[in-house]
């Protein structure tokens, strides 16, 4: 019933989103999930979603098969030489091996 | 003359004392004492649009009451002007004032050859408490003069800017020239004047007392964010604590001379000094992080939002106006 | 009869330029242009409920003063018959227009049965800035009209629903009878009916002035989403852009008719009609999500939202008006 | 004595039908029925911020209008003991009439030495809709009322708190302090004295007529909480509920006695018995999450929110009210 | 110190919530967190959190041991056929087991 | 390219979120991204974040090296002998080693 499938958690800033969900649907995601960071801190400094003058990370959640997640690792290795952020790869199991 | 000075002085007072500065104040206090006092972001996101609305609709009618009229195409063009040039100067300054490598340099000039709406904001309350009048087209120049210095600090950057970002070229231009505030800003400013006075009837109170009140707690959340980012500004160099607040001065300066050539009243002139004078905090930042993202974003928003705003909203403000009064009134 | 046509393409015309209509074009250009501009959601679902609060409030007050009269009754008989039936006819034009699915085309179908309320708002809006009167218990007719759609469309989409939500059956009762808006739009009716005149000397300014701001900035934000829902509309079928634009008007003049038979005020029987013309984006949306979770949501908002929200905004209200100025007046 | 009687029931009637107060109650059915309503959590944090914002500047308004007096003095001094003491007494109770452990026993105690500041808002307002006048220092009262209780707690609580917080001391200190809703009451306050009639005037709208509006919006969102804390309720037993509705009673008549001691005025002693059977929802649970983290949160704020809230709103008030004149006024 | 135990991070829509919750305490979870997403694409489409027209995804994230781990992942797959969102499975470790 | 680090995944209440920073940072994490939660349940019985009475969860995800995930889980578990809040530990894998 369950199958291996790899996780992407990438934090990157809000300009960047829509970018990365395109990368993603080209790399072969079929579905991802964003959520609105709160604040954080990392080699580009500490941040906070206040709404004023910082727009915030967000977390784009990407699960899908081993190609699709090194088809975007590629891209974002060279993203992040620019840009703040990181992405962490992890396993997991889904059902409905057909949807991801 | 000691006339003059004794009753600028006595409004700088007044102005310190007024509920919309007292709030900041009051905010600044609380982030300084590490309260946990803080405006939700989406509320404060709004709070901003809404005072972009309220500023572009206001500039609006009172724009299409008045005539668009020559003065429009006088400020309007300073503000380009002053926008477009302050960036190269300003970056100079800094490259000779500080350390700054070059592309933070030049994404900090970019701040300082924007503007900064809420400046304009508390510039205009404080006409209107001291009964100045000013044309409602500064709306617009405020809205010309957002975009001018970040192409400018592209230009300075060069080279470097298309290393960077040859992938984002197209959301860069987006970002820049269609982000939700300049939308809002000039958007409402269209709408003022399409619906002058019809409009005005139906907004009055939502874009007047009300704006009011806005402003004051817009202010309370400017203070935490402002004394948040003093405190990280303790490693700046005093070169740049120095360019921080003689910028805004000497820029103020510039263009009232600039004003006072071009005929401007005494009320527009004034505000053109707080734009000039004023540093960007949404417009410049948010492009700078797409354009130039291995400049320091702490060094640009620890001078435009630590230092400069409060800079300006306590002191710089009534000076800009009192020098007007000697130029140009 | 030229001269009704002339004072009606006038009308039409000066709807497009009220505020709160170009607030709606501002956002659908921002969205059409891919700003970044957005209302937080958090705000823009603040925004919907206080929408609701003040019609319901305003109209309890004013169905309090003028009593709760015969007028109500008929009038929302008629209300709930036409939202009840809507969706059988509604169903049926789909099915013969387009390849919807059954169930995809029974969901659309409760969304063009159940009613918008910011459709209403800004209806209401223009017979306000036309001088025309209408009754306080429209507000209730309304609420009336959210709910008996959906049971329609329940009852079209028949087995199926059966199989897919057995175990949700009770949320489902809960999400159409008592959603949030619904609850405060009856609530406030209900407030407003017991607070009469009393309670507006509290809220007059809130429910009122207030009011014409808030919907601009909804407008701005309802501008964004359609533009976005229109964008997606690109796959939908030639027929069922027709039947998004087509469906409005003959709904709008069907409720004319009976508002007529019945003899509703020019004014009741624009509202009428507007109610009738306009598709749900909040209460339908939810509980078709829930029932009927296998239709498309991509086909029902695009057609709810990206048209014929739009259109009767822009020009169906003044044709409605115009028409019951022909019809009832 | 009669006619007393008779007035005071016809002002609990009064009071059970101000449009805060049915809006509180629409609230609390929508969420006994279980309805999806909610009030964003960032614009319910904001309402609270924005009803300390013109509490306290109100307050410090008119406190300026009226100097600060001698009635200060007394009615601050009142308010400190009565905080400081109370927990004390609370805590005895508690402990007689159920079987709370020691922990949760304390927090609770500090909680009903604490105050409420939307119970304090529809206390003024119930005033205000009577025509009954009231000292703008009472809000100072409220700030100072806000703190001492929670101190007393802690005391109570003895070895047991050091045990469990030592690393966390200095954030205590802080939250009890500087929480952002004391810091908002109490600089709002400072900034109205500071500006007096000159800022009322520009705030007018902002904080007077819109507040009725927000305190309506904000009360449905206590309605909606209160109600799901009583849902929780039902484990409490007969003695703490009896003490959630007794503890008020009491110590509102304690607060009157000392206010008629002191010769404050009837709005003066009403007021002090709002505060005194009030219980803190805001500044006492945040504190006593990080200084008692054993204590049960899910006893303290089911008793402050779930029954002593609309308790005193719905009835409460009205009787404190009736109280005062008999013994004050 | 550390327990190996199950995560399940549930992605649904906002009515489901409260019904995944209760299956949750059913299926032996002593505990759950939920977050708000702000937008996504997957199988049924992109959504956004608007507050307008949409209301969204939720991520629910619940931690235990393998059996409430298949208890709910068969009530999850009964719910997938009809409803959007997705599942996914994946090993952690915790301090103090009697508490999952 | 990829290396493994750990993740830890703390919720904890509002007021312990910048306590937890400053000792992730002690910890040896060179960053961390908060998360604000919505809802959750555990030992400690139901929260909501209602902006009223309540104030929440938060989530501090945090990865790093085998040591510094160490000395923040001893930290950790002494904090939640007093404190609400869990914390899970997982492997993943990141780009750029000297990030993390
Ligand atoms: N080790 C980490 N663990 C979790 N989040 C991180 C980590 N490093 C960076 N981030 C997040 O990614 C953002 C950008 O990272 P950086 O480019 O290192 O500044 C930070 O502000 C954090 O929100
Ligand atoms: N592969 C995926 N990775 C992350 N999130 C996903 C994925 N697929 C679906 N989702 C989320 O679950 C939602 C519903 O999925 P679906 O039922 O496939 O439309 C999507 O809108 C996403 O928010
Ligand atoms: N098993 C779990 N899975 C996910 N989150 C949990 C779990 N247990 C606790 N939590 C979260 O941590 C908070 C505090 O936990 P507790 O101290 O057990 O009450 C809960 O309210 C949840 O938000
Ligand atoms: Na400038
Ligand atoms: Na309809
Ligand atoms: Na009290």
């Amino acid at each position: 019933m369950l199958v291996p499938r790899k996780k992407l958690e990438i934090f990157v800033e809000a300009h960047a989103v829509s970018p990365v969900e395109g990368m993603l649907a080209q790399a072969g995601f079929k579905g991802w999930s964003v959520l609105a960071g709160a604040e954080g801190a990392g080699a580009h400094g500490a941040w906070r979603h206040t709404g004023v003058d910082e727009r915030g990370l967000y977390l784009v959640v990407a699960i899908g098969s081993d190609e699709a997640s090194e088809a975007a690792l590629a891209w974002l290795s060279d993203y992040f030489k620019s840009y703040p952020g990181i992405v962490a790869v992890s396993d997991v199991a889904v059902m409905r091996a057909e949807r991801f | 003359m000691t006339e003059i000075l004794a009753s600028a002085g006595a409004a700088a007072m007044a102005n310190l004392l007024a509920p919309a500065v007292l709030f900041f104040g009051l905010g600044a206090f609380a982030g300084w004492a590490k309260s946990d006092l803080n405006i939700p972001d989406q509320v404060a996101k709004t709070l901003a649009l809404y005072l972009m609305l309220c500023i572009g609709f206001k500039g609006g009618v009172e724009a299409r009451a008045s005539g668009l009229s020559a003065e429009l195409i006088s400020a309007g063009g300073l503000g380009l002007a002053l926008s477009f040039l302050a960036p190269f100067a300003a970056y100079a300054a800094l490259r000779a004032l500080s350390k700054l490598d070059r592309l933070t340099a030049a994404a900090t000039a970019a701040h300082y050859g924007s503007v900064s709406v809420v400046t304009f904001a508390a510039g205009s309350e404080y006409l209107r408490s001291m009964g100045v009048e000013f044309g409602g087209y500064m709306a617009a120049v405020l809205a010309m003069m957002e975009t001018p210095a970040i192409l400018a600090a592209l230009i300075i950057a060069g080279a470097r800017a298309r290393e960077a970002g040859t992938r984002f070229k197209p959301e860069l231009f987006r970002e820049v020239m269609l982000n939700g505030a300049a939308v809002v800003l000039i958007g409402s400013f269209v709408i003022g004047v399409i619906t002058g006075e019809r409009g005005m009837a139906r907004l009055d109170v939502f874009v007047g007392p009300l704006f009011q009140g806005a402003l004051c707690l817009f202010l309370l959340d400017m203070g935490l964010v402002a004394s948040r980012r003093l405190a990280e500004a303790s490693r700046l160099s005093a070169g740049l604590v120095g360019f921080a607040m003689g910028w805004p001065l000497l820029s103020g300066i510039v263009a009232l001379l600039g004003a006072s050539a071009l005929g401007l009243s005494e009320g527009d002139a004034t505000l053109m000094a707080v734009l000039a004078a004023s540093a960007s905090y949404i417009a410049a930042p948010a492009a700078m992080r797409v354009a130039l993202p291995k400049a320091d974003a702490g060094v640009y928003l620890s001078l435009a939002l630590g230092i400069t705003f409060p800079f300006n909203l306590l002191i710089g403000i009534p000076i800009y106006h009192a020098l007007a009064r000697v130029l140009v009134g």
